[in-house]
């Protein structure tokens, strides 16, 4: 089934400079057509500025599609109507856990999403119960947000887009401010919410080790998609991704490397033991 | 619009809690007195936000933060006076520039900020203390703390207001 | 000629007044035209460490010696020292404020007492040095993307020309180009201007990469420190400690391991390119 | 450490007043505050007293750190105190030099200066034993009515919560960008009144430039999560009135009965 449905979208930003007359268009998102299924782990790559975030907007319905359409569940973003339930369906988390963390404690921040949408208070606690548990911060449920480290924190954001119950989860660049250790916590929270939950993925990330596992990658530049496919498809144009000012998982780059020097390697290398795998295979 | 509501929100309630923090934990030391010479420096991001933004920002900003503040301070029977009268002080801040672009009705717009604050607390210690001469001591602490705050802001307000424009955030409709 | 720590311990005030280490009795030496890394799990010490050695806070007990002065002796040039000893914070395009990028990197050398005619020269130069073209010096820093603002910041802080520069977490936040921009310029200053550069950084295999010397903080306290070597040889302890050794030493360890003919301690993509080469050929050879 | 900071002076006891719905404290300091300026006679003041002294006993929280709270007005009681005594004119009682106090003098002081002191306990005592989140909700939900005549009260104490959560953030990133322009050569301590307010300048630019960013960050995050203002919205901890709160409420009227009966008809007033 398919959740998600993008269909030629464009989306322009008008700028202005330091005139009124001095004014500008840039299309940050140029003609796309994505069709996402129900319980796909997708992720997003591609460098500053290709229109990424722009991308994610739209799906949650923060953005109006200049041309084009975007559907969640057959439901148009721009039909004002069913606006709430777009966005209670396709939920998403952004970059800075500061800034989307509402209430002061984690409960009542988490209950945050419920309450707007008129969950009755003893649904809201059973929700925020779940979704807590879920996120494994049920032990911090009267904490105030400040006193959380900021894996901790991206979990409490993430626990709030849980409790409104969706079924798509949009992660714009979740783990850029934080530390290895939490961003290894989110990540293997958001691929646990995938396999266990059935929860629709969709992930924008600068790092490639993260997206190894997707479903699918989807490389954007300059508004457009360039590639779309697995991991191992993708990753295996390495001088593509090169060129797009994108890297590779550390394995295939070196796979890559040997190649060039003739070592008799497949193409589909992305983790450190296919690497090793094969490379003992000469023994 | 509707995206401009909680946008509306978000942005008066920063101001809300630039205000408090401002008013709590921002001081200058003024060079010239040994002892009561620290004022807060609360005003200026009620000024500013009120610039930014507008009447409404300013007006909540200015009441809601530093009420906030002597409300859970210990001037609690302060807080309900702070409430209107710096609530008023940022409100014709942000009507003056709202309306006029040019610097020299900032300078106006605080000027008219510093009377309602003298005035009012004037005012409002008079009841509070039950006679005339004793509100007239913090005269004074209130005349510098509005003239220090209007150098800042009067300095800062050009570089913020470039800034906001460029990062494209700007007055709600 | 270095910036010494002795037997530094630092404790933040915490509201209950019981005393929080952030650092236990951390000795160390930093010696001019190091290129050191410094790498910890979170909340490690690593960014209070770094505050130390330009006189930011002061040790709870212990002293720090900058060419061997004690900085905290009376009368000691504290602001001078600031001068000499560069930070760059995480985010630090977070403190741009000046209304043109060529005014903000003035203001750090303009501080120090230079003219403003002075302090431009200056800052054209390191703006030139962190790559920024020119037709951009009189825009605002507003308008600028994440990976041109983190330039301008880090080019801010080299125009108070500092001996020592340090960085934390410089290339937080950045996509892989802006990453290895930002570390290449490091290598450049250090290779070319003799800076003495420290990173905090969290890529194990950026510090293999980059840096010369490695110090492992670990709750406070020094857990390693020395050649980058032989500080990724402790890999249980390191892994123990929250960290990890970068990518191709465990590459190598686990061929090793397997009886692939291979040094167990090599750090870069280089190395291990031209190892498992080498390896591939003993191999055939047999 | 700075992110630790407390809001406010909120002191964590467990007690029948701590437990009281913020509404009903909020209306507790209303009628307490009216009663003190219906003053007219000692009747009144001790009933005030007894009031006062009954609650901060009831509230366990200690009596030295209701006391400091007076600390802050010290200066401005003496004066007033002074002013009152050597302005006020009647029969004077004590006379030298060329100063008189008079009788009205004396009793006008005494009165002016225990109605400001029992103003500052009666009140701050609200603040020691409501938190900052209480009182958003109590004021959202007692000032509902002002929303009649077109104060957006849902939006204030949204925007009060949001700002209580937003002050230690800010509060921490104000000291993050003080380290760094101090590490850029900056000084704060030195020089005069122009030069000392021209260094907030690095300071305050990205100080706000950053709160507005975050603002608009927060926007989106909170319609991403459904925020569409007061309307159709629920609240977890909804705020009820237990039985304690209803008693309190009738103690609260027999109070204001009591010394509307003091100060207007008994043979005391
Ligand atoms: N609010 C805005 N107003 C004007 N232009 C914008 C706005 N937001 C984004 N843009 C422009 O649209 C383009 C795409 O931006 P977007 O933020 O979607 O990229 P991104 O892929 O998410 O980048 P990053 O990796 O830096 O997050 C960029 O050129 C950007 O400058
Ligand atoms: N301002 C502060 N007040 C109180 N405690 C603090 C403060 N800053 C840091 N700490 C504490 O000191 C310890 C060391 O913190 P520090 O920031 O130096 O670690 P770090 O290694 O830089 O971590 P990270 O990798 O997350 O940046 C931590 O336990 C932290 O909680
Ligand atoms: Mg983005
Ligand atoms: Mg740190």
């Amino acid at each position: 089934m398919s959740i998600l449905k993008i269909k030629d979208l464009v989306h322009k930003y008008v700028t202005y400079g330091d005139t009124e007359e001095d004014k500008q268009e840039i299309a940050a998102i140029d003609h796309i057509d994505i069709n996402v299924e129900k319980g796909e782990f997708v992720a997003i790559l591609g460098k500053n500025g290709s229109g990424k975030s722009s991308l994610a907007k739209h799906i949650n319905g923060l953005l109006m599609p200049t041309e084009g359409a975007v559907y969640i569940k057959g439901m148009d973003t721009k039909d004002e109507s069913t606006l709430l339930n777009v966005r209670q369906s396709a939920g998403i988390v952004f970059q800075n856990p500061d800034n989307q963390i509402v209430g002061t404690t984690v409960e009542e921040d988490t209950a945050f999403g419920p309450e707007n949408l008129g969950v009755e208070p003893k649904d809201i606690w059973t929700r925020i119960t779940a979704a807590l548990t879920g996120v494994g911060m049920m032990a911090y449920k009267e904490a105030s947000p400040n006193h959380l480290s900021g894996g901790q924190k991206q979990r409490v954001a993430i626990a709030g887009i849980m409790a409104m119950e969706p079924e798509c989860i949009v992660l714009d660049e979740p783990t850029a401010m934080l530390d290895p250790e939490g961003r290894r916590h989110v990540l293997s929270l958001v691929k646990a919410l995938n396999k266990e939950k059935n929860i629709t993925i969709l992930m924008v990330t600068h790092h490639m080790e993260e997206v190894i596992l997707a479903d699918r990658i989807i490389v954007m530049d300059q508004g457009k998609i360039v590639m779309d496919g697995k991991p191992k498809e993708i990753f295996s144009r390495v001088d593509e991704m090169k060129a797009l000012g994108l890297e590779v998982p550390y394995a295939t780059e070196l796979a890559w490397e040997l190649k060039k020097e003739g070592v008799n390697l497949s193409d589909t290398i992305t983790t450190k033991e296919e690497l090793v795998e094969e490379l003992c295979q000469f023994v | 619009m509707k995206e401009n509501k909680v946008q509306f929100i978000a942005v008066t309630a920063m101001a809300v809690a630039l205000t408090y923090v401002f008013t709590a934990f921002v001081n200058v030391r003024l060079p010239i007195a040994a002892n009561g010479g620290l004022i807060h420096l609360g005003n200026v991001p009620l000024f500013i936000m009120a610039i930014l933004f507008g009447k409404k920002t300013g007006a909540i900003a200015g009441g809601v933060g530093m009420g906030l503040f002597d409300l859970l301070s210990g001037w609690t029977a302060w807080a309900p006076f702070t409430f209107i009268i710096v609530g008023i002080m940022g409100y014709v801040v942000g009507a003056i520039t709202e309306k006029h672009d040019q610097y020299g009705w900032k300078v106006a717009a605080i000027f008219a900020a510093f009377v309602i604050k003298i005035v009012g607390y004037y005012i409002a210690e008079i009841i509070l203390y039950g006679n005339f001469v004793a509100p007239i001591t913090s005269v004074p602490g209130n005349v510098v703390q509005i003239a220090v705050a209007a150098v800042i802001v009067l300095i800062v307000i050009e570089p913020i207001e470039i800034a906001v424009k460029k990062i494209g955030i700007t007055q709600f409709a | 000629m270095s910036i010494r720590l002795e037997h530094v311990s630092y404790a933040y005030e915490d509201n209950s007044s019981k005393k929080n280490y952030a650092l236990k009795d951390v000795n160390l030496e930093i010696k001019k035209e190091e290129f050191i890394a410094v790498i910890g799990h979170t909340g490690s010490g690593k960014s209070t460490l770094i505050q130390h050695l330009n006189g930011l806070i002061r040790p709870t007990s212990g002293k720090i010696y900058f060419d061997d002065e004690d900085i905290y002796a009376d009368g000691y040039p504290l602001r001078e020292l600031r001068g000499k000893v560069g930070i760059c914070f995480q985010y630090p395009e977070h403190q741009l404020f000046e209304t043109t990028i060529l005014d903000d990197v003035c203001f750090g050398p303009m501080n120090f007492g230079k003219t403003k005619e002075e302090a431009k020269e200056i800052a054209i130069k390191c703006l030139k040095d962190v790559g920024l073209p020119e037709k951009l010096y009189e825009k605002s820093p507003f308008e600028l993307s994440g990976g041109q603002k983190r330039r301008v910041a880090i080019a801010g802080i080299l125009a108070m020309e500092p001996e020592y520069f340090i960085l934390d977490e410089p290339t937080a936040g950045l996509d892989p180009v802006g990453k290895d921009q930002i570390l290449n310029l490091l290598k450049k200053l250090h290779e070319e201007k003799k800076i003495t550069i420290i990173l905090v950084s969290h890529s194990m295999e950026d510090v293999a990469d980059y840096a010369q010397r490695v110090i492992v903080m670990n709750h406070g306290q020094v857990m390693y420190e020395g050649d980058k070597k032989e500080v990724f040889s402790h890999k249980k302890e390191l892994e123990a400690a929250g960290l990890a050794v970068p990518f191709y030493r465990q590459v190598c360890e686990e061929l090793a391991d397997r009886g692939f003919p291979i040094q167990r301690d090599l750090l870069t993509l280089e190395e291990t390119k031209g190892a498992i080469i080498q390896g591939l050929k003993e191999l055939r050879g047999k | 450490m700075l992110k630790d900071i407390t809001i406010g002076q909120y002191y964590k006891e467990d007690s029948l007043i701590h437990r009281l719905d913020p509404r009903v404290k909020l209306f507790a300091v209303l009628i307490y505050v009216i009663t003190l300026f219906m003053h007219k006679s000692p009747a009144t003041y001790v009933m005030s007293l007894l009031f006062l002294v009954l609650t901060i006993k009831i509230s366990k929280v200690p009596v030295k750190y209701i006391l400091r709270g007076l600390k802050a007005i010290a200066v401005i009681l003496l004066f007033s105190v002074m002013i009152n005594m050597l302005f006020i004119p009647g029969k004077p009682v004590i006379q030298f030099w060329i100063i008189s106090i008079s009788a009205e003098g004396i009793r006008t002081t005494i009165y002016l200066g225990s109605r400001l002191i029992m103003l500052v306990l009666g009140t701050s005592l609200l603040t020691f034993t409501t938190t900052p989140n209480e009182l958003t909700d109590g004021l959202d939900k007692s000032l509902g009515f002002l929303n009649k005549i077109g104060v957006p009260v849902h939006e204030i104490a949204m925007m009060m919560s949001i700002a209580l959560r937003f002050i230690p953030i800010l509060t921490e990133e104000l000291e993050k960008i003080m380290k760094a322009q101090t590490a850029r050569g900056i000084d704060f301590e030195s020089g005069g009144l122009l030069k000392r307010v021209k260094s907030m300048v690095p300071i305050i630019v990205p100080l706000f430039v950053a709160a507005i960013r975050r603002a608009n960050d927060l926007a989106m995050a909170m319609e991403s999560r459904c925020y569409h203002g007061g309307v159709g919205r629920t609240k977890l901890k909804p705020l009820k009135y237990e039985k304690r709160d209803k008693m309190a409420y009738i103690f609260l009227f027999v109070f204001l009965a009591v010394m509307i009966y003091l100060s207007f008809f008994s043979p005391w007033r």
